[in-house]
């Protein structure tokens, strides 16, 4: 049973129904994380293997236990990168946000349109 | 923004050296423990941020000021493509870890890892604080 | 000759951007800020001249293939330009140089310009390496950068519409990132692999014909995120309320550079990626409606940019239906029409921001009468106007024919019936948009408005140019872009070029 | 209220399709170097990494984390671009929160 893609593509529905639903752009924010923590979960959890260790040379697991044992390592180094992405992009959209308010007293996006007029 | 009460200001004082030593820490054994280059930077950036809400943002503007945040983030992403050069000068390609490898498991190992790593650690820790200091501003004309 | 020509072009640019504003602090302090401008300019030109460095190879047939750090593709990250790449670079890189050297006298009045050439520099950066990488994740990584650039670009002038307009666009090109990068995780679970000539490698042996449903699934997803980006219509949403409220010149490298770019990656994914020239209803029906919901839009605004942005969007629509024919004519008129698009819109764009530069509004109720104090504004305008609508001796002429041509000998006549009635429509709303900007009664207070400045109309004028000359000899546009098409249609030379015959 | 059900009906149908996906097409979970689909069988490109970035012979970096290794030897250019972004995004902050007037 594939317990951890199930849970990793419901977070990307809930994270989706959030953006979709919510008005408040912090709100808003929050779903967006989680949608891509969603994606980030499977990605992780799809280089899993039966007995995994962690993909780092020690004194305890040698070269070649790594090399038969090692969970993939692509797919983390795909997620760090991904993890910066996600919070430059959020670090925009928060900062937006506080210059909105700032300005404009407001998060609620419908309002946002509606003073644009 | 003013600091905070005696409690705050003494924890941050004793705490934060040690935080700064610890992101250095991180940042330098990228290659052989988990961590690196962003998650360094990042808990560099934690010591600033103790400072800063300890004892006020004149303090942490007085002890890294936001003109040395942006040229020391223009100095690590600098180090970064320089290093990715030296591939390029060196008759390779670019980003070829040219330079010799140490032994596996020493501090020294791994080539251009280092560089790059302190390269990228500069300039998160540098690019988080002048984040910081531009949200900051947003509040700062709020208070006058 | 140079053999780092394809890294370089992309590091050039990202070099430029980080040492900007290291410049600026200087040329601050000594009071010398053209210098800093200069320095942009120059920039861009030589990222210009190493994509001209890099035609004859291409063209000659040849696919260069660059790897990074020397590491064997699929392990490593490679640079592959093929015909399709180096056409896009061309067009990116082309329109760059013009919009910076436009943005020398249209942005002097703004403040915060170290950060502005900062930003137009590492769009440009973006956009190369979104063009001529080889790697899908490289390609999501560099399409970020673009995005988020684009949304900083947007919000540049930080009145009350660039903030809500920024904030919308973000919201929803964060939405098709994580459907992209959702689609890249699921090639990757599936195929085991991130070069892009690996998977297409891979995806041929699994076999497209059917397509199984997973590969449905992936296709649609990319497929989504991409068009969110590209502004096809379900979600073309955010897309004229960002063009309005960025700058000018953005707007043009908007409307001319990641447009283009977004067209490509689609290009890319359909046909070497996934090999699949089934799509091509999906494609005809997906570019009519864009088509038709664009032109009708467009119809109704009153505000010149947002017009401009409306008749973006149809146009687009153009390339794909063209794209979608599937036979030889109509790619190489699809593929024409987006060489010409990119030109035309830079075009109309600059000419918009001419007239808010010195009038300092869009609104065409407001606007009026203005031929007599810009006429070489409005004549340059009017060039672009009938080059968008397909009307001869315009460059606009020569693509759109090639793909009605193309969509009668395909059978597919309602279709080409459609693209000629958007066709007369758009000539129908440009019309009226110079009626009401260039002609008709003039308002007392634009009495003294002067032409615009020299740097200005300079890459105007040469764009202009670029619409005769490829609508008068419109052969030596299919010369241009049929190193494209062989390379569209080549799935296997490429996979051969990359991989080297493993 | 009607955008609300509209909104539960599309992320039910589109949490449904991708659960059936997860379930039916990809491999369980836990088998990591195997990558297979009907008549396609093959390995993770990645198994070459965990055996070759260790050794400096084999042509790796030497590194101890291979996912170092990965982030900054066989993909440092992506990383680069994840410098790049981060650079963008500070730029743009700042770019935001600008003075209104040159000067300072």
């Amino acid at each position: 049973m594939n317990v951890d893609y199930i849970v990793a593509m419901l977070m990307i529905s809930f994270g989706l129904y959030c953006l979709l639903i919510k008005r408040n752009l912090i709100k808003m924010v929050i779903g967006l994380e989680i949608l891509t923590f969603g994606i980030h979960l499977f990605l992780i959890s799809m280089g899993y293997r039966e007995g995994g260790i962690a993909p780092i040379v020690t004194s305890t697991n040698p070269a070649s236990v790594v090399a038969t044992m090692g969970v993939d390592p692509l797919p983390q180094a795909l997620v760090l990168t991904s993890i910066v992405i996600d919070v430059c992009v959020t670090a925009m959209l928060l900062s937006l946000a506080i210059y909105a308010y700032k300005h404009y007293k407001t998060l609620d996006t419908s309002e946002l349109r509606r003073l644009k007029g | 923004m003013a600091g905070m009460t005696l409690i705050v200001k003494t924890a941050s004082r004793l705490l934060s050296p040690f935080v700064l030593l610890f992101g250095i820490y991180i940042v330098l054994h990228g290659h052989l423990t988990p961590g690196g280059g962003f998650p360094g930077g990042v808990i560099i950036v934690a010591a600033i941020v103790m400072l800063l809400l300890g004892y006020g943002a004149e303090a942490a503007k007085a002890k890294f000021s936001p003109l040395q945040a942006s040229v020391s983030e223009n100095i690590g992403s600098l180090i970064l493509v320089a290093t990715g050069l030296l591939g390029l000068f060196l008759g390779f390609n670019f980003m070829k870890n040219a330079i010799p490898l140490g032994t596996t498991g020493n501090l020294y190992s791994a080539g251009i890892i280092i560089p790059l790593n302190i390269g990228v650690g500069i300039k998160v820790a540098a690019g988080l604080a002048v984040i910081l200091y531009a949200m900051l501003t947003a509040f700062e004309e709020e208070e006058k | 000759m140079i053999e780092a020509a394809p890294i370089l072009a992309i590091i050039i640019p990202l070099m430029g951007s980080f040492l900007t504003p290291l410049i600026s602090i200087l040329t601050k302090r000594y009071k010398k800020e053209r210098i800093r401008d200069l320095f942009v300019v120059a920039i861009v030109i030589v990222t210009l001249l190493l994509v001209l460095h890099m035609l004859p190879t291409v063209w000659s047939g040849n696919i260069i293939v660059y790897r990074l750090g020397n590491w064997t593709p699929p392990w490593g990250i490679c640079l592959a330009i093929d015909g399709l790449n180096i056409l896009v670079a061309l067009i990116v890189s082309g329109i760059a140089a013009l919009v910076s050297i436009y943005s020398l006298m249209y942005m002097k009045n703004d403040t915060g310009l170290e950060k502005y050439y900062t930003l137009l520099l590492l769009l440009l950066a973006s956009m190369m390496g979104v063009t001529l990488t080889g790697d899908f994740f490289n390609l999501f990584v560099f399409f970020e950068i673009m995005s988020v650039s684009a949304y900083a670009l947007v919000a540049f002038r930080r009145n009350w519409d660039s903030i809500e307009a920024s904030i919308k666009y973000m919201v929803i090109g964060s939405l098709g990132a994580s459907l992209v990068l959702l689609g890249i995780s699921f090639t990757y679970s599936l195929v085991g692999s991130l070069n892009i000539a690996d998977i297409a490698q891979k995806i041929s042996i699994i076999g497209t014909n059917p397509l199984p449903p997973v590969l449905i699934l992936i296709l649609a997803l990319l497929m989504t995120g991409f068009c969110i980006k590209i502004a096809m219509v379900p979600f073309h949403a955010w897309m004229p309320d960002a063009y309005q409220a960025a700058p000018s010149a953005v707007a043009a490298l908007f409307a001319a550079g990641t447009t283009t770019v977004g067209v490509y990656v689609m290009l890319r994914i359909i046909y070497i990626l996934f090999g699949v020239a089934a799509l091509g209803v999906m494609l005809i029906v997906l570019g009519s409606v864009t088509m038709v919901v664009g032109a009708l839009m467009a119809l109704v605004q009153r505000d010149l940019k947002r017009l401009l942005a409306y008749s973006g969007i149809s146009q687009v629509g153009y390339i794909l239906l063209g794209v979608g024919f599937g036979t030889a004519l109509g790619i190489e008129g699809g593929l024409f029409h987006l060489l010409n698009n990119a030109i035309y819109k830079a075009l109309l764009f600059m000419c918009a921001g001419a007239i808010f530069y010195r009038v300092g509004t869009c609104n065409l109720d407001e606007l009026g009468g203005l031929s007599k104090n810009m006429p070489i504004t409005a004549g340059l305008f009017t060039i672009g106007a009938l080059a968008i609508s397909g009307v001869p001796p315009f460059n606009g002429f020569a693509s759109k024919w090639t793909i009605y041509i193309a969509g009668i000998q395909a059978g597919k006549a309602f279709f080409t019936l459609l693209a000629i009635i958007v066709s007369v429509l758009t000539l129908a709303y440009l019309l009226k948009a110079i009626n009401a900007i260039f002609l008709g009664q003039r308002p007392k207070r634009f009495e003294n408005v002067k032409e615009a400045p020299m740097t200005m109309i300079f890459p105007m004028m040469f764009l202009a140019v670029l619409c005769i000359v490829l609508g008068v000899l419109p052969s030596l546009g299919i010369d241009i872009v049929s190193p494209a098409y062989n390379a569209l249609t080549n799935q296997h030379g490429y996979i051969r070029a990359v991989l080297g015959g493993i | 209220m009607m955008r609300r059900v509209l909104a539960i009906g599309l992320v039910c149908a589109i949490g449904a399709l991708l659960v059936f996906t997860v379930s039916n097409y990809l491999l369980p979970f836990g088998t990591f170097p195997q990558r297979k689909f009907e008549n396609f069988e093959n390995q993770s490109v990645a198994q070459v990494y965990l055996e070759n970035a260790p050794k400096a012979e084999a042509g790796g970096a030497g590194s101890a984390n291979v996912v170092t290794s990965i982030v900054w030897d066989y993909r440092g250019y992506d990383t680069l671009g994840e410098a790049t972004i981060l650079f963008t995004a500070v730029c743009g902050v700042a770019m935001l929160f600008r003075a209104a007037k040159e000067g300072d």
